[in-house]
C-alpha cells in the first residue's frame, strides 16, 4: 500500500468485532464496520485507482480491436463498430478522470499518476484514430489497419503500466 | 389441435420473455469474468422462477387473486406497505432499465444516441399499453424475442473448444476475482433470473386472460418447459461472452459488449436477428415492468386494473403507468448509464425477494383460497428450500455490494 | 368507534394486570338478514400476548403447510386467547379491561367451509 | 379466570358466522355487483362501545356498521385519526357476501369510495384519445 493512511481504519477493525458480538442489538456498530470496509475499499490509494482505471481501459481497447476487425471483415455493421468505439472511448474517459482527480502525496505517487495519465492519453488518441477511420471509410487516411495499430499501441502500453503498477 | 397451437404459443412467448435487460447484462458481464463457473446460479435460479411462478400462476388461477392483493391481505396494510415500496421502486428501477435497454439496442442499431432513443421507446411501450389488447401484446414480444436463439447459434458457429468450455462448468472462482466479487454476481445473477416482476406479470396476466384452474395443466407446461429453455438461452449468452470476451480480457460494462460474440460468429446476419431479440426482448420487459408497476400500486389500494378493461374504467391504473414511464424518462435524461441501473436493479431484485415469495407460498397453501389445489407436499419442500435460498440471498446481498464496491 | 384503533391495545385482567394486545376482533353473523347480510356483531377480543404482528392467517384456521413456517409463526402467537364480549368491562383509547372471572377460550376458529 | 397452561376450551357454539376482522375482512379486496374493484377495506366502523365507560353487564355488543376506506389508511399505518367527516364509509347493508374478497349488493360508480376514480377518469383518462377505447 502506498498510503499510510490505511492503517488507522485497519487497527479501528480490529478494535471493532468484540463490540458486536457482544449482543446483536449492536447492529449499528456492523454497519459502522462496513461503512469501514466501503472507505477503505473506495481510498485503497493511488496504485488501486490506478490499476482499476488501467484494467478497465485496457477492457475497452481490446473491445475496440474486436470491433474494428469485425468491421474489416464485415462481420458488424457500421453502426455497431461506431457504438462500440464510443462506449470504449467513455470507459477510459472515465478512468482517465478518475486518475486525474487524485491527490499524490510522495514523488512516486506522483509519478504513478503522471505516466497513468500518458497512457491513458494515448488511449484515446488510438480511439480517436478509430473513430475518423471508420468515419472516413473511404479507404483515406486515416484507414481501418491505421486505428487498429493507434489502438494495438495503446494496448501494449497498458500492459507495460499494469506491470509496473503491480511489481510496485 | 387448437389446443397443441396454444400450447406451443405459450411455451414459445415464455421462452422469448424469459430473457430481458437484466438477464442479457448479467449473464454476459458473468461470462466474460467468470466463465461458466456460475451456471449452477442460473439452473438455481431458474427452478426458482418455475416454482414460484407456478404457485402464482395457481393462486391467481385458483382464487381469481393477483399477487398483490394476497400480499396485502396477509401481511396487513402496514407490512404491506413497507412491501409495496421496496417492490415498486424496484420495478420502477427495472423499468428504467428496460427502456434504456431499447435505447442502447437501437443505437446499435442506428448510431443514434440512446439519450435520443429514450422518449421514442417510452411512448413507444406506452402506446401498446394503450392500445394493444394483452394477448397480442404478450405473443409477439415473445415470439420476437425469441430471435435471441441466435446467442446459442452463434456459440455453435464459434467452435469453442467443448471440453474446455465443460471444464468451466465446475464451480469456481477465477483467480482474477475475489470469493467476495464471486458471490456478489451469484446473487446479482440469481436475481436476474428471479426479478419479482416476472411473478407480479404472470399472476396478474392470469387474472387478465381470465385463467381458471382449467387452465392450470397449460400454465405448467408453459413454465415448466418454457422457462427452463429461456435459461439456456442466458447459459448461451454467459458461453459467448466466455468464448470470445474472456481469453480477450474483456469484462462487460456496455451492451456493445454483448453483441461482439454474436457477430463473431455469426456475421451481420447474426447482429441484426440479436438486435431485434434485443430490442423485443427489453421491449417486452418494458411492457410487463410498466404494467407490473400498475398492477402493484392498483391491487395494493384495490384499484379497478387490468388491460381488458377499457383504459377509462381503469383510470387510477392507467394514470399510474404513465407517470412511471415519466419517472422511468427523467432517470435516464440525467445521463445515468443504464447498464448500471440494470446491474443494481437485479441485485435490488434479489434483497426485496422474500417480500414477494413468502405471501405466495403460504397463500398457496391456505384451502380458503385454493380449496382442493392446495400445494402439494414436495412443492412445499422445494418451496422452503427456496425460502431459505432466497432468504439467505437477500441478506447477504447488501453486505457483499459494500464489501466488493458492488462487484468492480 | 373504528377497528383499527382498538387493534393492538393493551388489555389488562381486573387488578391491572397485563394480559397482552387486542390481536383481532371476532364477529358473528348471527342476527336476522339486515338487506343482503346480517349484522356482525362482536362476539369477542383476541388477546395475544407476545405480537400482534400479522398472523398470516396460520394461528387460528389449522393450516399447517409449510409444516416449518406453520410451527414458527404459531410459536409467535404462542398463549393468545379469545375473551367474550361479555368478558370486557371498559374499553379505553389506551387501555382494555376485562371483567373478574373472565374465561380464556381457544382462539382456534371451526374448519367450516366459509357460508 | 382459566390458567394460562394447558388447552383452552373452545368458545361456546354460535349459530352464525364467524367472521375474525383482520383475518376476514381487513385489507380485502372490495368488488362491486359487477366485479369492478372498488376498494380495500382499509378499516372498519363498529357502533361501539363508547370509550372510557364502564360497560353494564349484558349491554348488547357492538356491530359493524360500515366499511372504512379512504384517508384511514394512511392513519391507520402512520397513526393519527381523520375528522370523522373525512371518512369514506361504505355501509355494512351494501355488502352482499363476504369470500376471499367483500362483495357488494350495489353498483360502485355512484359510491363516495370512488371519487378519486372518477375525477382521474373525467379529468385525464377520459380525454386522452383512445381512452374509451375497448381493448377487446
Amino acid at each position: 500500500m502506498l498510503n499510510t493512511p490505511d492503517s488507522v481504519p485497519a487497527a479501528q477493525i480490529t478494535a471493532r468485532p468484540a463490540a458486536f458480538r457482544a449482543r446483536p442489538a449492536a447492529r449499528p456498530a456492523l454497519v459502522a464496520l462496513a461503512a469501514l470496509a466501503l472507505l477503505t475499499g473506495c481510498s485503497g490509494g493511488i496504485a488501486q485507482s490506478v490499476s482499476t482505471a488501467v484494467k478497465d481501459s485496457s477492457s475497452a481497447v481490446a473491445t475496440a480491436r474486436i470491433a474494428l476487425r469485425q468491421d474489416m471483415d464485415g462481420k458488424l455493421t457500421k453502426a455497431a463498430t461506431d457504438t462500440s468505439l464510443e462506449d470504449g472511448l467513455k470507459e477510459v474517459e472515465a478512468g482517465r478522470s478518475s486518475v486525474l482527480k487524485l491527490s499524490p502525496a510522495t514523488q512516486e505517487e506522483r509519478v504513478a499518476q503522471k505516466q497513468a495519465l500518458d497512457v491513458l492519453d494515448q488511449c484515446a488518441a488510438g480511439f480517436a484514430t478509430a473513430r475518423a477511420a471508420l468515419a472516413a471509410n473511404d479507404g483515406g487516411s486515416p484507414s481501418l489497419p491505421d486505428g487498429d495499430k493507434a489502438l494495438a499501441d495503446a494496448q501494449d502500453a497498458l500492459k507495460q503500466l499494469e506491470g509496473a503498477v503491480g511489481s510496485r | 389441435m387448437k389446443r397443441l397451437l396454444g400450447v406451443a404459443l405459450g411455451v414459445l412467448t415464455a421462452i422469448g420473455g424469459f430473457v430481458d435487460i437484466g438477464d442479457l447484462v448479467t449473464n454476459a458481464v458473468v461470462g466474460s469474468r467468470f466463465g461458466l463457473s456460475m451456471v449452477w446460479v442460473v439452473a438455481v435460479g431458474v427452478v426458482g422462477i418455475c416454482l414460484f411462478a407456478n404457485m402464482s400462476g395457481r393462486v391467481a388461477a385458483a382464487s381469481g387473486r393477483a399477487t398483490f392483493e394476497v400480499i396485502r391481505e396477509r401481511l396487513g396494510a402496514r407490512a404491506g406497505l413497507a412491501n409495496l415500496s421496496a417492490s415498486f421502486l424496484i420495478n420502477l428501477m427495472t423499468v428504467t432499465a428496460e427502456i434504456g435497454g431499447v435505447a442502447l439496442a437501437l443505437q446499435l442499431a442506428s448510431s443514434v444516441y440512446y439519450l435520443l432513443w429514450i422518449p421514442v421507446a417510452a411512448l413507444a411501450v406506452w402506446l401498446v399499453i394503450w392500445r394493444v389488447r394483452f394477448t397480442i401484446m404478450e405473443n409477439v414480444a415473445g415470439l420476437l424475442g425469441l430471435t435471441l436463439i441466435v446467442f446459442a447459434v452463434a456459440l455453435f458457429l464459434l467452435k469453442p473448444d467443448w471440453g474446455a468450455l465443460a471444464g468451466q462448468l465446475a464451480p469456481s472462482v477465477p483467480e482474477q476475482e475475489t470469493v467476495w466479487t464471486y458471490s456478489y454476481y451469484a446473487i446479482a445473477l440469481f436475481g436476474a433470473a428471479m426479478t419479482p416482476y416476472e411473478v407480479f406479470f404472470f399472476s396478474s396476466g392470469a387474472v387478465e386472460e381470465g385463467w381458471t384452474v382449467k387452465d392450470l395443466l397449460q400454465e405448467r407446461i408453459n413454465v415448466l418447459v418454457g422457462f427452463p429453455l429461456g435459461g439456456l438461452l442466458s447459459v448461451a449468452i454467459a458461453a459467448c461472452a466466455a468464448v470470445v470476451l474472456l481469453p480477450a480480457g474483456i469484462s462487460v460494462t456496455s451492451l456493445s459488449q454483448v453483441i461482439l460474440p454474436v457477430a463473431e460468429g455469426a456475421g451481420k446476419l447474426g447482429l441484426a436477428f440479436v438486435l431485434v431479440g434485443i430490442v423485443a426482448a427489453t421491449f417486452g420487459a418494458a411492457l410487463e415492468t410498466t404494467l407490473s408497476s400498475g398492477y402493484t400500486l392498483a391491487q395494493f389500494f384495490g384499484w379497478s386494473w387490468g388491460k381488458f378493461r377499457r383504459p377509462a374504467e381503469a383510470a387510477r391504473f392507467h394514470v399510474a403507468m404513465i407517470v412511471c414511464l415519466l419517472i422511468g424518462m427523467a432517470v435516464l435524461a440525467t445521463g445515468v448509464d443504464p447498464v448500471q441501473v440494470t446491474e443494481y436493479s437485479v441485485v435490488f431484485s434479489a434483497i426485496a425477494l422474500p417480500l414477494t415469495y413468502l405471501p405466495v407460498l403460504i397463500v398457496a397453501n391456505d384451502p380458503q383460497y385454493m380449496h382442493e389445489h392446495v400445494n402439494g407436499r414436495v412443492v412445499n419442500v422445494l418451496g422452503m428450500v427456496y425460502l431459505v435460498i432466497i432468504l439467505v440471498a437477500s441478506l447477504a446481498a447488501i453486505p457483499l455490494m459494500i464489501v466488493t464496491g458492488a462487484g468492480s | 368507534m373504528i377497528l383499527g384503533d382498538l387493534l393492538g391495545t393493551p388489555v389488562h385482567d381486573p387488578d391491572g394486570g397485563w394480559l397482552g394486545r387486542v390481536a383481532d376482533a371476532r364477529f358473528v353473523l348471527d342476527g336476522p338478514p339486515h338487506q343482503l347480510m346480517a349484522e356482525p356483531r362482536l362476539l369477542g377480543l383476541v388477546v395475544s400476548p407476545h405480537s400482534v404482528a400479522s398472523f398470516l392467517g396460520y394461528e387460528r384456521n389449522g393450516l399447517t403447510h409449510p409444516w416449518l413456517l406453520a410451527r414458527i409463526l404459531r410459536w409467535r402467537h404462542r398463549g393468545s386467547f379469545l375473551v367474550l364480549w361479555e368478558d370486557i368491562a371498559m374499553v379505553g383509547p389506551r387501555s382494555v379491561r376485562l371483567r373478574p372471572g373472565f374465561t380464556r377460550y381457544s382462539t382456534a376458529l371451526e374448519d367450516r367451509r366459509q357460508v | 379466570m382459566t390458567s394460562p397452561s394447558g388447552p383452552l376450551p373452545p368458545v361456546p357454539r354460535v349459530a352464525g358466522r364467524i367472521l375474525d376482522a383482520q383475518l376476514h375482512l381487513m385489507d380485502r379486496q372490495v368488488l362491486d355487483h359487477d366485479g369492478v374493484p372498488v376498494t380495500t377495506v382499509d378499516d372498519l366502523e363498529v357502533s361501539g362501545p363508547a370509550l372510557d365507560v364502564e360497560i353494564p353487564p349484558g349491554t348488547a355488543p357492538p356491530v359493524i356498521t360500515a366499511l372504512l376506506t379512504g384517508a384511514v389508511l394512511g392513519t391507520r399505518i402512520f397513526g393519527g385519526r381523520p375528522p370523522s367527516s373525512r371518512l369514506i364509509r361504505i355501509p355494512w347493508k351494501d355488502v352482499a357476501e363476504v369470500e376471499v374478497v367483500v362483495r357488494l349488493g350495489v353498483s360502485g360508480e355512484p359510491l363516495d369510495a370512488s371519487w378519486v376514480e372518477r375525477w382521474v377518469r373525467d379529468k385525464i383518462i377520459a380525454r386522452i384519445p383512445g381512452g374509451r377505447h375497448d381493448p377487446r
